[in-house]
């Protein structure tokens, strides 16, 4: 019996066919990927299915009867549910109003958190989802947030589940977790379709996949008559290297040194706390660990984003830790120090949206020659130079005045990366530099990195993708609760060393 | 609708002959039930009784003065009226302008430098408070006695004065407490004062504030009658509260109007000077009232003559008034 | 000592009665994430209303009920143009103030050929409580108030009640912090948005209606004077939550019921008016500044929605 | 292609002003009043007559300082409500300079709407400072500084600056109006006056301030999004107040220039002016453009200036005007006539195929 068929679907947006005549069929209880390049396609089409959009041409018959969805309560009640690329959680609510949120149940006009609640701890202990009713969201992990997330659709009833890109926000253990919630569901006579640029993730949990390039339908394959380097083939429609070519790193004088450094969070609790590090030019440095344990205040403290509770930061000899300054001038100092920072949020820290392609592109230093003159900006040169880089980088704009917002993730990325890069720090801080992005765009990233170490200089990297670390780092740190726990060599040690590593538990032998 | 009643004003100046009069408002307004509105009955009269050609013009803004002014003598009216001190500033760049067109202005004297063209039309309102004082003292039984100004300037000032002299003269044991409201429009303010002032024992308030004074009139209301009092100003105010009003310092600006525009008109006006007006021109007085006792009204009289005749000089500042007696 | 307690607190209800009735009508609009600058002209609206109608009818009970729907129907060009053409919030809301004073003292000169009503004779006096009233202190101020307030007390309370325990309230504050959740949920964000909309103008028209016929007993264009803003500052002073803005727009009437009293004795003498005048807003900004301070709106204020959008 | 955008901005905003028009002429001849004449006599008395036009230019000066202050605090993010209340405290600084201060013609204007400006900008100071310190929300202060203002203005006009017995202080040295004669009888002796230059001038401070230059830059960029500001090295706080700052400045020369131009003296007030209120709406009709604000301001002083002659010569309440204005804001804020056009392209086209 087929749970889904989407037949002939189009959707067409200002400028672009998003969804191209796509026919998509999922069987009940099967996990059905759906696998393409940025901006192909698969959000569009999930959102049709979800009622989100409603399609232009085409017709979707749920469980074998047509269907029109005009909206999300319709697709609640034909037993449809999304967990969405971006959460959609109230951020000062708990868990259970989240969850209860267009569904609740009433006593005599209030709603019935008691019950509600009891109910939800009962959904979470049935597929082992080990979540808190009563927490708020906005103090929880991501990875938490997302069973939220799937809570949500389970409370709903929903018999078929959609993950739009679930394990991009998430760590490896939170991964495996979430895979083996997925087999549960099935298990539980579920269906679930599942977006990802993952391969292995497809491989290691999916029974089908379907592959969508430019919002046309490629192929629907069964897992297991595939591999990755065929997927990945079909996908972009060209070869793809996973292998990153890199040499021997050949590391010389050291660039950052950070010792025993403490940073606090808002509330005053250390969660950088006496951590050492310690970064040479000319190798790449990857920081391993699962998200919360103070990766981004040690970034923000390095950048001078955050301030410094105690500890010694040095670029080059020189302590920059304690610079008086306000937080922005001493970004800058520590900016011109040599430092470039490819941020993980580019939406919040990245890129001023609402700027051109030009604009954001002397962010870090519109106020230098030639980028100004007295107090004034100078657009030619401005213009002449993001337009180098927009055409060195590959960033595909329509032109440099273009508004940063109307670009697709992957090239907003590649925005930034050309601007830290190309200012030549000699300490490039990259954090998350390919999340969400589909495999193409993270090759071509993945060079950029190695040619600037190959340049002499010292690159510290920040990821929640193992493989990312595994591949990149010449060498590896672990970080747990705000310490370095361990140092590992990416050449010898395996995912399941890491793996206990960031879950704290430190190796017995010293290295 | 409309104004129907004003048209035939712009017939595009039929009958040179024809007297005309223009009346600038301040930014009250027409039928402010204050002092334009009864600016504009002094025109009216004229309308009726001389044959005068009126119009009126509303000023929204204080910026709007000089337009207006300009417009009417524009027009070439024989007088036109401004009413109001905040037109002190602006008469005379407009006369010195326009030297052939008559201009009156209503309750300032411009500080003493009158333009040939122009007559000044004040009110000795400290008098007339002086009275509002008389009657307030003699009617109190609690010997506490309330007044209420809307902003503090010279002008409410010398009410205040005239008021505070007037009980002081009447009544020395009764004492005045005195409030300003900073505001001629918020009446909560005006309720709230009234509303303390009552609570604390005065029993009887005469207010200087134009539209914060309406929250008196709704606060007194609300209580005991024949016990709390409120004095109205300008104009009789006893409509708002009829139980409760003892009477209103009324000032007579549509008569002062009235009489110069005659004079202007028969040529019996002598322009370029200040005309102040009192009980003598009949210009100020007590609105009559029920509620004043015959003896309170006996003394009031008594006062009022003494002031006609100069035995008595009422304050206008709170310097004099401190001088006083 | 007893007498002057009773003052100010008499004073302090008197002026924070309209202000509370405004400052909850703001809260429904921006704790739905429109904000809602037009509080001003939507009072406005109320108060002219509510005069002409009790003038007309003889009964403030029906001039509060016209004031009501005034303000519901003055609110809906600043819905429309805010949530379904989404325009930006504080132009459609400033365009509501112009509206509400243009129209209404037309509408006045139109109908009365003068500056403001004549003077509305039946109006919603104070209400004893008897017994209650009898306290010191607390009894003459809280317990013979008009039904204004008992008014403005119940919808701070009921609000409270809708915001967190019941399920327009839920959808309403989460359609104010993340819409697209909300509508993933199922919740209809556009139609929950024109609901607290036109909530807001309603209650902001009590409001106004409360200053034209219960404090006083016209309307003429400086009977609300800029108390819709003060209304706004202790919607924002109060962190947008009931009891917080209750508590703001007490604030304020109590700094004006201390500056009043400060007049009265006989602090003039020493102090000139104007400075006494001048003391509430004073003492919010130290208010504000000094033990406030940061204000968190709700995430999605001000911010049009948008289906599929991010 | 922006080309063909600003076209179009033009052409909805000729719509919208037309619209909201016509809306007014419903609301007249609904009550009877002749909506004709009414509407000629509003044009005729604002435009055709030299005085007529000077004044409503004078109408217009403060309307576009104003806008641009307003709107120069928007681009950074900021709602700076206050205008109203940094106008009083300029044209109190301003007159201070001019009435007790002695300097040659010319050289004491400049320093009088220099002081006005200053006056005005320190007035904003505080609301930028509380909010970019202590995070409190602008617009609750600066509606507070708006009513301290108007206070503090007046017990100074009555205890400092008036003689005995006047309700407004004496009139400024002539050395310091900036009334010009050969101005004055270009447009027959109405008190339009360099207010209108320094205006102009100021529009295009604007436009280059924030478009050419570094801080410009880095004003937009906070306005934008703080924290790539941040990121990018930018000081967040100073250049919140530093907006502020310049809001002030832009709304003390629209003060400045109201009494060293139009009145020459200030009255004791017992309400604001409401220029500062009508700033917003000039700023946002004017997209918060250069451009834009001056536009939308002559339309503001037309509609403002005109409605008095159309009281006089159609009996139409003046009030009528703020309803004509809020329909124009509507139309343009909706975008009504944009949606309209939209409507009226597909139909061509579906035709054409
Ligand atoms: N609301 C919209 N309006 C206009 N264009 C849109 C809209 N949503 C998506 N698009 C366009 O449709 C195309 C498909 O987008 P979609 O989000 O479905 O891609 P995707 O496959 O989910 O990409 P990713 O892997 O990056 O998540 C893109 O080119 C995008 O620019
Ligand atoms: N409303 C929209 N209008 C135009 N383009 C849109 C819109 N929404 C999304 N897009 C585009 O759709 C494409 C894919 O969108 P999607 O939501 O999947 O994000 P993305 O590109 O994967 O970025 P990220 O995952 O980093 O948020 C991008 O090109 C994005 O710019
Ligand atoms: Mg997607
Ligand atoms: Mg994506």
């Amino acid at each position: 019996m087929n749970a889904v068929e989407m037949i002939g679907i189009t959707k067409r947006f200002p400028g672009i066919v998003a969804n191209d005549n796509i026919h998509l069929t999922v069987k009940k209880g099967e996990i059905h990927a759906l696998l393409g390049e940025n901006g192909a396609g698969k959000s569009t089409l999930m959102n049709i299915l979800f009622g989100l959009y409603q399609p232009d041409e085409g017709e979707i018959r749920i469980h074998e009867k047509k269907v029109t969805i005009t909206g999300p309560t319709m697709a609640n009640k034909l037993g449809i549910g999304m967990v969405h690329q971006h959460f959609m959680l109230v951020q000062p609510f708990t868990v259970t109003e989240n969850i209860i949120l267009g569904d609740e149940r009433t006593s005599s006009g209030f709603i019935d958190y008691k019950k509600a609640e009891q109910e939800i701890q009962k959904l979470s202990d049935q597929y082992g989802l080990k979540v808190n009713p009563r927490a708020k969201i906005a103090d929880i992990s991501v990875g938490m947030q997302q069973r939220v997330e799937i809570l949500k659709t389970l409370y709903r009833g929903a018999e078929i589940i959609i993950f739009d890109e679930p394990t991009a926000v998430l760590t490896p253990q939170e991964i495996d977790e979430l895979m083996a919630i997925m087999r549960n569901l099935v298990k539980e006579g579920k269906t679930i379709i599942f977006i990802t640029h993952k391969l292995k993730e497809i491989m290691s949990v999916c029974d089908r996949v379907t592959i969508i390039r430019r919002g046309k339908v490629i192929d629907t394959v069964n897992v297991a008559d595939t591999n990755e380097n065929q997927l990945a083939a079909l996908m972009v429609g060209r070869e793809v290297s996973f292998e990153v070519i890199k040499e021997e790193a050949k590391p010389t004088r050291t660039v950052l040194e950070v010792k025993n450094l403490v940073v606090e969070d808002q509330r005053g609790v250390p969660v950088v706390n006496g951590l050492d590090l310690e970064v040479r030019a000319g190798e790449i440095v990857g920081i391993a660990g699962v998200d919360g344990n103070g990766q981004s205040e040690l970034i923000e403290a390095i950048t001078g984003l955050m301030p410094i509770k105690q500890g010694k930061i040095s670029l080059n000899g020189k302590n920059v830790a304690h610079l008086k300054a306000d937080k922005g001038t001493r970004a800058r100092r520590i900016t011109e120090a040599g430092v470039g920072h490819i941020p993980e949020d580019r939406h919040k820290r990245g890129l001023v949206l609402d700027f051109g392609i030009n604009e954001n592109m002397v962010l870090q230093n519109y106020y230098q020659s030639p980028f100004s003159k007295g107090w004034t900006i100078q657009y030619d040169e401005v213009n002449k130079y993001a337009n180098r880089l927009i055409e060195e980088f590959d960033v595909r704009t329509p032109s440099h005045e273009t508004l940063a917002r109307s670009l697709s993730g992957g090239n907003q990325q590649k925005a930034i990366i050309a601007r830290e890069i190309d200012r030549n720090p000699d300490l490039l801080i990259a954090a998350q530099p390919t999340r969400g992005l589909d495999v193409g765009a993270i090759e071509f990233i993945h060079r950029r990195i190695v040619e600037h170490r190959d340049k002499g200089k010292a690159v510290l990297l920040v990821s929640f993708e193992l493989d990312e670390i595994l591949k990149l780092s010449d060498r590896i740190a672990v970080i747990y609760e705000g310490k370095i726990i361990g140092w590992v060599d990416p050449k010898t040690t395996t995912e399941e060393e890491l793996g206990l590593l960031m879950a704290g538990r430190a190796k017995k032998e010293g290295q | 609708v409309g104004c129907s009643g004003q048209k035939g004003a712009e017939g595009g100046g039929d009958k040179a002959a024809g007297f005309k009069l223009g009346l600038v408002t301040d930014t009250g307004g027409l039928n402010d039930q204050s002092f334009n509105q009864i600016s504009w009955e002094g025109a009216k009269r004229a309308q009726k009784e001389l044959g005068v050609d009126i119009q009126p013009l509303e000023s929204k803004r204080d910026d709007d003065y000089i337009p207006n002014l300009t417009k009417f003598a524009r027009e070439k009216r024989d007088i036109i009226w401004a009413t109001g001190f905040k037109f002190e500033k602006v008469i005379p760049e407009v006369a010195e302008q326009f030297p052939n067109v008559h201009f009156g202005i209503v309750d300032s004297n411009l500080g003493g430098k009158i333009p040939k063209n122009v007559v000044a039309v004040t009110f000795k309102e400290h008098e007339g408070s002086f009275l509002a004082g008389v009657a307030a003292a003699l009617t109190t039984k609690t010997n506490k006695i309330g007044f209420i100004g809307g902003i503090s300037s010279p002008l409410i000032k010398k009410f205040e004065s005239g008021f505070r002299a007037g009980v002081k003269a009447a009544n020395p044991k009764a004492q005045v407490t005195v409030a300003y409201a900073e505001s001629f429009n918020d009446v909560t303010k005006g309720r709230s004062l009234a509303k303390n002032m009552y609570n604390s024992g005065i029993d009887v308030i005469y207010h200087a504030a134009g539209g914060v004074g309406k929250g008196l009139f709704d606060e007194v209301k609300t209580r005991d009658k024949g016990k709390y009092w409120a004095i109205g100003v300008d104009m009789d105010q006893s409509g708002l509260a009829p139980d409760h009003t003892l009477t209103s310092m009324v000032k007579r600006v549509d008569t002062a109007i009235f009489n110069i525009t005659k004079d202007l008109k028969e040529k019996k006006l002598e322009t370029g000077k200040e005309v102040q007006l009192g009980f003598k021109e009949n210009a100020l007085d007590l609105a009559k009232s029920q509620h004043l006792k015959p003896d309170v009204m006996k003394k009031i009289e008594e006062y009022k003559q003494k002031i006609i005749n100069g035995e008595i000089k009422v304050p206008k500042t709170e310097a004099e008034l401190a001088s006083f007696k | 000592m007893i007498d002057i307690l009773t003052n100010i607190l008499q004073t302090t209800v008197l002026y924070a009665t309209p202000l509370i009735l405004a400052a909850m009508g703001g809260l429904f609009s921006e704790r739905s994430g429109v904000v809602n600058i037009g509080l001003e002209g939507l009072m406005t609206i109320g108060a002219f209303t509510a005069a002409v109608t009790t003038i007309n009818t003889g009964s403030p009970w029906i001039g509060v009920l016209a004031a009501i729907l005034a303000g519901i129907v003055l609110a809906l060009p600043h819905a429309i143009a805010s949530i379904t053409f989404k325009a930006d919030q504080v132009v459609s809301g400033v365009a509501i103030n112009f509206l509400a004073l243009g129209l209404s003292v037309y509408l006045v000169k139109y109908l009365y050929n003068s500056g403001q009503t004549p003077t509305v004779q039946k109006k919603i006096e104070a209400l004893s409580i008897p017994g209650l009233s009898e306290i010191p202190v607390l009894g003459p101020s809280l317990f013979k108030a008009t039904a204004f307030t008992y008014i403005a007390i119940a919808i701070v309370i009921i609000s409270y009640i809708i915001l967190y325990k019941t399920t327009f309230g839920m959808r309403l504050r989460a359609v104010g912090e993340h819409p697209h959740a909300a509508e993933t949920a199922g919740v209809s964000v556009i139609q929950l948005r024109y609901i607290a909309v036109l909530i807001s103008g309603a209650l902001a028209a009590i409001g106004g209606a409360c200053l034209s016929i219960s404090i006083g007993s016209e309307f003429n264009q400086g009977t609300v004077a800029g108390q819709g803003f003060i209304a706004l500052a202790a919607l924002i002073f109060g962190k947008w939550k009931p009891f917080g803005t209750l508590g703001a727009a007490t604030f304020f009437g109590f700094a004006v019921a201390l500056s009043l009293m400060g007049q009265l004795i006989g602090l003039v003498k020493y102090v000139p008016s104007e400075v006494l005048s001048m003391a509430p807003y004073i003492l919010t900004i130290l208010a504000l500044a000094g033990f406030v301070g940061r204000a968190v709106s709700p995430a999605a204020l001000g911010k049009p929605y948008e289906k599929g959008s991010r | 292609m922006s080309q063909l955008n600003k076209q179009s901005t033009i052409v909805t905003a000729l719509i919208s002003i037309f619209l909201g028009i016509v809306v007014g002429a419903i609301a007249m001849q609904l009550a009877g009043y002749n909506a004709i004449t009414a509407y000629q006599a509003l044009f005729q008395g604002s435009l055709f007559q030299a005085f007529d036009l000077g004044e409503t230019i004078r109408t217009t000066t403060p309307l576009i300082l104003a806008g641009l202050s307003v709107a120069i605090a928007f681009r950074t993010g900021l709602f700076n409500i206050g205008v109203e209340g940094q106008m009083i405290i300029a044209q109190l600084s301003a007159l201070i300079v001019g009435i007790k201060l002695n300097l040659p013609p010319g050289l004491h204007a400049i320093v009088a709407v220099l002081v006005g400006g200053i006056a005005g900008a320190l007035w904003a100071f505080l609301p930028g400072f509380l909010k970019a310190v202590r995070g409190v929300h602008e617009v609750i202060i600066c509606i507070m500084m708006n009513f301290i203002a108007l206070y503090l203005s007046n017990v100074l006009i009555r205890n400092w600056l008036t003689e005995s017995g006047a309700d407004s202080t004496p009139k400024i040295s002539p050395n310091a109006s900036l009334r010009v004669d050969f101005l004055s009888e270009m447009f027959d002796h109405s008190r339009i006056h360099l207010g209108i230059v320094i205006a102009l001038l100021m529009a295009f401070v604007m436009y280059y301030l924030l478009w050419r230059t570094k801080l410009g830059y880095e004003l937009r960029a906070v306005g934008y999004n703080p924290y790539a500001a941040e990121y990018a090295g930018m000081n967040v706080k100073r250049n919140i107040i530093v907006s502020m700052l310049i809001s002030g400045f832009f709304a003390g020369l629209a003060g400045a220039g109201e009494v060293l131009g139009t009145h020459g003296y200030i009255a004791i007030q017992s309400a604001f002016t409401g220029i500062g209120f009508d700033g917003i709406a000039v700023a946002l009709l004017g997209a918060n453009t250069p451009i834009g604000v001056i536009f939308s301001a002559l339309l503001f002083g037309v509609l403002t200036y005109g409605s008095q002659n159309m009281e006089h010569m159609a009996q139409v309440p003046p009030e009528l005007i703020r309803v004509v204005v809020a329909a124009i804001i509507f139309f343009v804020a909706a975008n009504i006539s944009g949606k309209l056009l939209d409507v009226v392209k597909t139909k061509r086209r579906a035709k054409e195929s």
